[in-house]
């Protein structure tokens, strides 16, 4: 019953979202224009990480502070059961991990710097890398973390980035406004940023796994 | 209907298979992955909406990377919490007992 | 800030200051609570007796504060203000001297007279407040202060006794206040001034205004206990004597009486009141409050009830005066806020007295208690003869402004009313009368101890404050025509409300 | 004159350093930068309250682009308003916190950085003009807010945090398509770029995308009868975060159903704005009856919020009347404190009986007089007696009600006092029982107390000073 008026329901709703995207008028604001007429200040030649690191820097600030935080509730949720006992992990799989990192890595600091002209960036860079450390975990080589005791250099590691961040938009409000890039040093910047977003990046996507995992990384 | 607002269509759909989703599965997990399908979609309709008139914007590119991440957030929180009660062994008549409170 | 508006403000801080302070105090630091009970009483009377003179002389005494837009907070103290005021602290002193010998040793004493400052505190705002908004602030506060009082022992019973009564009060005060802000509605403001404000409407808004009457007197009507609203009073026995007393005589009737006052003279104007014909319902409310009361009081063996339910009839004078269109009524009413305090007070402090000394609460194990306590029956006895209306006492001053206040509204009904009244009063006194002094008693105390060091009879500090109450009963009586007398200063408000001069 | 818009970038960095340095540093400095923090933060608002005299808004255009390319921060009196209660709020909360979990290093850990995100997400949100820039920042909201009550991984706590992350994802997807929506029709998201553009007959995709970002406000403001989730979730969680929860996270989303509904779907809202009224008017009677039924002192205090922020919504076919917007930005400030205070109290209570049950509370106006006096004082402001700032915001409900005629909003708000005042004395009275004077009571820190009490106080005065706050916002009586 309950299925029928909620599959009703939904049908219903569908139709008028579409009906209502079908006949939408063409948008009096476009913004491509703006985006194009401010690309030479922005420092980079690349539409979509201008908008990311230079028009709407404020909402990857912000954005990067969701990640961290998430990864903060994940940790106060508080320890997980006791592990396991460790099966050893294939010498097989160990062996392919231990040649496909370095190769992964080098990816990882190709994208962050295509990021300045073509797609690419901080995030993909990152999530490059954290995919290396999760295959490293799996195949038993990297030790997964435990929330309760968080060595001193991973938790700076975690925040390094996004405080970077942070104090180079606080830095510009010198300039006027918030992330206020002065357009000769915007380039400079804005890599300096995103190769300290790239580490923490990819320690904080690393984490959401590694804290996760039952492999408890040699904790008492 | 304009081929360009595809997109925007199937995205729509999406988002409408996630609601229903949210409401009708009882598994927890799936209700998560439910959630994903909402936002994919959103992401659809923002992309394709902005992709009229040929060459594409870049802005609500951009808008729907930030909201990538966003969500991948919201998904390991959701999932941490799921693992977590799972280890804790309680279930769905805990949370109607709390509501009695 | 000039000394016309430190003045009032005074007034109110000789209260709410000990009040804090005592809250802050450890519960051990008996002496000093005393001290600054005592102290914030006396600079109190102080403080009224020079508003007293100013008032007399015709000064304006007035402050306000800005709240919201269009909203404040404002205070004066005019001559009807006073009236109370001056009842209120000379009542408030003695009943602290009560309560101090009365809770000798018992618990929460720092939550009791803490509470107990807060009351008089809210009921100086009530007495200076210069618009309705004002008077509604603090008399809510009022309800929340006494709470504590009424629950102060604790037990079920005693938790059952204040939920009716916040069951009462709450609801009523949520009554009032839709009336005040209708009023606001009306009239961009809700100022109390001689001659009332609504005057200036016309007819075709009549029933609108009829129906704002409704709703004010209803509101305060829960305190001033009218026939049906009066559910609560009996109930609110649970409390000790000196809150008793407190509640009784000056602060919650009291409060009510004192709204229905202002209203009636301060917001419709009694002449306009009398034209809209509210006056004869509120007449008739009234006396169906005073015989009911009366009534119900025959019937009670428990003292305290007896006297709630002679409270219910007795604040009803006050009320009916109100309502008695011409100045020689509004002066009997006035006055009976005053004696009715005096007296009834009396009687509070002798029952609790008798609670205390002897253990009896009702009336059939009083025999003989006039031999063992002659002091304080003595006391008891001239407050029932004055609540009779008795010569050469305060009630029969009351009394007779009443009736010739009947006569002159030509309410010639009213008389009838007040002298059925006298006699149910002197049905279920006299017989208490009988019982103390011509009654021997055979069991004996069964509870008898005396608190602290006193007589024989009784504790010194439970003994001064009715001994001087009665007396003051006495003297309200016979010295009415003096120029210090509560009837003198009732003939000033009632000069001051009306335009026409009085006669009699 | 220092320009009062700079101080608003603060507001917003200053958190999120405190919580970055706290996460490094660990709980033990990182409460000491916590309380610090909002202590600059509350100085900060004070001086702009202070040094605000412009009716027009003032803009901060981050990155120096300003609308629509970029985004833009916009402090109005409104928004000033809710910056004040947040601040204000949270420093007492903070200093309360700190003592609350000396003893538990585990869950005091990643409350401070948990903290600090939420009051900047607050922070953002109150100032931001960009509907993208919103939708982050109610993410950092809503995912702080769920790990806070998460903290600890207590079984209730497990449970009830999962089901408010279920509600919140629901509230934020909703919203996010009413975005994608609005950017398809218009081609921005700026609020400024916007509100001139929405024509006498809008596209049908606005007014979907206004029905979808309302519901999904709504349903994160927890109105009745999407309320399911708040119980469990503020009265489960450790007393300070039910206080912040109660107080000022609810507001947030709040905030934005009434700051859309006058400025960018005016053009829409009047036809439904009985609908969160009589919805409103649901969450009163219901939350209210839950309350008093309720056996948990916490749980208690959790359907009165329910049904507290039925109050809000009351005003809604007031707007966009001024008066409108005073009465709820008072019920708000007045429930925020007033809710902060009680939920401080009830865990100093809790603390010091050991359960969490109203007859645990018997004797207690003995032994803990201040936290009851605090608590009495809060329940004098939810219950809108006066003179608490609950009473004022009552009193303008009512004006603005009859000065429309609508007599039905004055009767349920009165009905509403009353309710509350079952409630409320059914716990003062289990407190003002005596009991046997066996039982043993914990001694909790005296701060806690005071913090409790500095809050409830609060909430009173507002009600004997209400002139200053409502300055804040334009227009005046009529």
């Amino acid at each position: 019953m309950k299925r029928a008026i909620v599959i009703a329901a939904a049908l219903v709703f569908g139709g008028l979202l579409i009906n209502a995207i079908v006949d939408l008028p063409s948008s009096p604001v476009n913004l491509r224009i703006a985006v194009a007429d401010n690309m030479a200040k922005s420092g980079v030649s690349h539409p979509v990480t201008a908008v990311l690191l230079n028009f709407r820097g404020y909402d990857t600030l912000l954005e990067i502070a969701v990640l961290l935080l998430a990864l903060i509730g994940l940790m106060a949720a508080g320890p997980m059961l006791p592990p396991p006992p460790n099966q050893p992990a294939d010498a097989m799989l160990q062996k392919l991990a231990r040649i496909a990192t370095p190769p992964v890595i080098v990816v990882g600091g190709y994208l962050l710097w295509a990021g300045a002209f073509r797609p690419g960036g901080a995030f993909q860079a990152g999530a490059v890398l954290a995919a290396a450390m999760v295959l490293l975990h799996l195949s038993g080589l990297l030790s997964a973390w435990n929330a309760q005791l968080l060595p001193l250099a991973r938790r700076v590691i975690l925040v390094g980035g996004f405080v970077l961040f942070l104090c180079v938009s606080v830095a510009l409000l010198a300039a006027g406004s918030l992330l206020q890039y002065p357009p000769e040093q915007a380039g400079l910047l804005i890599l300096l940023i995103e190769s300290g977003l790239t580490l923490s990046l990819a320690a904080i996507l690393a984490g959401l796994f590694l804290f996760l995992s039952r492999d408890n990384g040699g904790a008492p | 209907m304009s081929s360009e607002l595809l997109f925007a269509v199937v995205g729509a759909l999406i988002f409408t298979l996630g609601v229903a989703g949210t409401i009708l599965v009882a598994n927890l997990l799936r209700r998560i992955l439910a959630f994903n399908l909402m936002g994919s979609g959103a992401f659809l309709v923002l992309v394709g909406l902005a992709q009229r008139g040929g060459e594409s914007d870049p802005v609500p590119h951009a808008m729907v990377l930030t909201g990538i991440v966003v969500a991948v957030a919201a998904t390991a929180l959701a999932l941490a919490l799921l693992r977590k009660q799972h280890e804790v062994k309680d279930s769905e008549e805990e949370l109607t007992e709390i509501d009695d409170g | 800030m000039t000394s016309g508006e430190l003045l009032p403000l005074a007034v109110f801080f000789s209260s709410l200051i000990p009040g804090v302070l005592i809250f802050l105090m450890p519960e051990s630091a008996t002496r000093t609570r005393t001290t600054l009970n005592i102290l914030g009483a006396v600079v109190k009377l102080v403080l009224i007796f020079i508003l007293l003179a100013g008032v007399r002389a015709g000064d304006e005494f007035g402050v306000s504060f800005a709240v919201l837009e269009g909203l404040e907070l404002a205070f004066k103290a005019d001559a009807l203000g006073l009236l109370f005021i001056t009842l209120s602290a000379v009542l408030w002193l003695l009943t602290t001297l009560y309560a101090i010998g009365y809770l000798e040793h018992s618990a929460f004493r720092r939550r009791f007279f803490g509470f107990f400052s807060l009351c008089v505190t809210s009921t100086m705002g009530i007495a200076m407040a210069a618009n309705l908004f004002t008077f509604f602030v603090f008399y809510e506060l009022l309800t929340l202060s006494t709470f504590p009082l009424v629950v102060h022992r604790g037990t079920q019973a005693a938790m059952r006794g204040g939920r009716i009564y916040l069951a009462y009060t709450l609801t009523g005060g949520t009554v009032l206040l839709t009336g005040i802000v209708l009023v606001q509605n009306l009239l961009g403001h809700t100022d109390f001034a001689h001659g009332g404000v609504l005057g200036a409407f016309d007819d075709s808004r009549s029933t609108y205004l009829k129906a704002i009457f409704f709703l004010l007197i209803a509101g305060v009507g829960v305190k001033a206990a009218i026939v049906p609203l009066h559910g609560w009073l009996p109930q609110a026995m649970v409390a000790p004597a000196p809150v008793s007393a407190l509640l009784h005589a000056v602060a919650v009737v009291k409060a009510g009486a004192f709204g229905i006052v202002r209203i009636v003279y301060e917001i419709y104007g009694v002449e306009f009141a009398q034209s809209l014909g509210l006056l004869t319902p509120l007449a008739i409310a009234a006396s169906i409050t005073i015989l009911w009361g009366s009534l119900r009081a025959l019937s009670q063996d428990d003292l305290k009830r007896r006297l709630a339910f002679s409270t219910v009839s007795q604040v009803s004078y006050i009320v009916l005066g109100v309502a008695l269109f011409g100045p020689i009524g509004t002066i009997g009413g006035v006055v009976h806020l005053v004696h009715q305090g005096l007296m009834k007070i009396t009687l509070f402090f002798c029952a609790g007295n008798y609670a205390e000394t002897l253990g009896i609460h009702k009336v059939s194990e009083m025999d003989g208690a006039g031999r063992r306590m002659p002091v304080t029956t003595l006391a008891f006895s001239i407050a029932a003869l004055g609540m009779m209306g008795a010569p050469f006492t305060a009630g029969a001053v009351s009394k007779a402004w009443l009736s010739d206040g009947a006569v002159a509204a030509n309410m010639g009904w009213v008389v009838w009313v007040l002298w059925g009244s006298s006699l149910l009063n002197a049905g279920y006194f006299l017989p208490i009368l009988w019982r103390t002094w011509f009654r021997c008693n055979r069991s004996g105390w069964h509870a008898e101890h005396i608190p602290v060091a006193g007589w024989r009879e009784t504790a010194l500090l439970l003994l001064i404050p009715p001994i001087v109450t009665a007396t003051a009963t006495i003297a309200a009586g016979i010295y009415a025509n003096s120029d210090l007398s509560p009837l003198a200063w009732a003939r000033l408000i009632a000069s001051r409300e009306y335009v026409t001069e009085i006669v009699r | 004159m220092v320009e009062p818009v700079t101080f608003v970038v603060w507001l917003i960095v200053l958190p999120l350093a405190w919580a970055a340095a706290a996460f490094v540093t660990g709980e033990r400095i990182g409460a000491w930068l916590g309380v610090v923090g909002s202590a600059i933060q509350t100085f900060l608002v004070v001086w702009m309250v202070a040094t605000w005299h412009v009716a027009v808004p003032v803009i901060h255009r981050v990155g120096g682009w300003g609308a629509p390319l970029g985004i833009d921060l916009t402090v109005d009196g409104l928004a000033l308003a809710m910056l004040l209660l947040t601040q204000v709020v949270s420093l007492p909360l903070t200093i309360y916190a700190r003592s609350y979990f000396s003893e538990d290093a585990s869950k005091s850990r990643h409350f401070w950085p948990l903290a600090g995100f939420l009051i900047t997400g607050l922070n953002a949100l109150f100032v931001s003009a960009d509907l993208f820039n919103i939708y982050v920042t109610l993410e950092i909201v809503g995912l702080s807010a769920v790990s806070l009550v998460a903290i600890g991984g207590g079984k209730a706590q497990i449970s009830a945090a999962l089901r408010y992350l279920f509600a919140t994802l629901i509230g934020s997807g909703a919203y996010l398509l009413g975005v994608a929506l609005i950017y398809g029709a218009f081609g921005s998201v700026s609020l400024a770029t916007l509100i001139p553009l929405v024509g006498s007959n809008p596209p049908q995709a606005f007014a979907l995308a206004g029905l979808l970002m309302l519901f999904g406000l709504m349903l994160k403001t927890a109105l009745f009868p999407f309320h399911y989730w708040l119980p469990p979730a503020h009265g489960g969680a450790a007393a300070p975060v039910s206080a912040l929860l109660s107080a000022l996270v609810v507001k947030a989303s709040f905030y934005l159903t009434l700051r859309l509904w006058t400025e960018l779907f005016a053009s829409i809202a009047d036809d439904i704005a009985w609908i969160p009224a009589l919805l409103g008017a649901g969450a009163i009677l219901w939350g209210s009856w839950r309350a008093i039924q309720a056996i948990r002192i916490k749980m208690l205090i959790a359907y009165s919020t329910v049904a507290q922020l039925g109050y809000l919504f009351l005003v809604f076919p007031l707007l966009p009347g001024q008066d409108a917007i005073r009465a709820t930005v008072m019920q708000a400030c007045a429930h925020g404190a007033a809710k902060a205070a009680m939920f401080a109290a009830a865990g100093v209570l809790i603390k010091a009986t050991g359960q969490d049950t109203m007859a645990g509370l018997a004797g207690m106006t003995g032994r803990l007089p201040l936290t009851l006096f605090a608590f009495g004082l809060a329940g004098m402001t939810l219950m809108g007696l006066p003179p608490s700032s609950g009473f004022l915001a009552k009193w303008q409900l009512i004006e603005a009600g009859m000065a429309r005629d609508l007599w039905i909003i004055p009767v349920v708000a009165l009905a509403g006092g009353l309710l509350t005042a079952v409630y409320i004395f059914r716990i003062l009275s289990f407190a003002f029982l005596l009991s046997p004077s066996s039982v043993k009571i914990a001694t909790v820190p005296r701060v806690q107390e005071w913090t409790a009490f500095a809050l409830a106080a609060g909430s009173v005065l507002l009600g004997l000073r209400g002139v200053e706050l409502m300055a804040l916002l334009p227009g005046q009586v009529p």
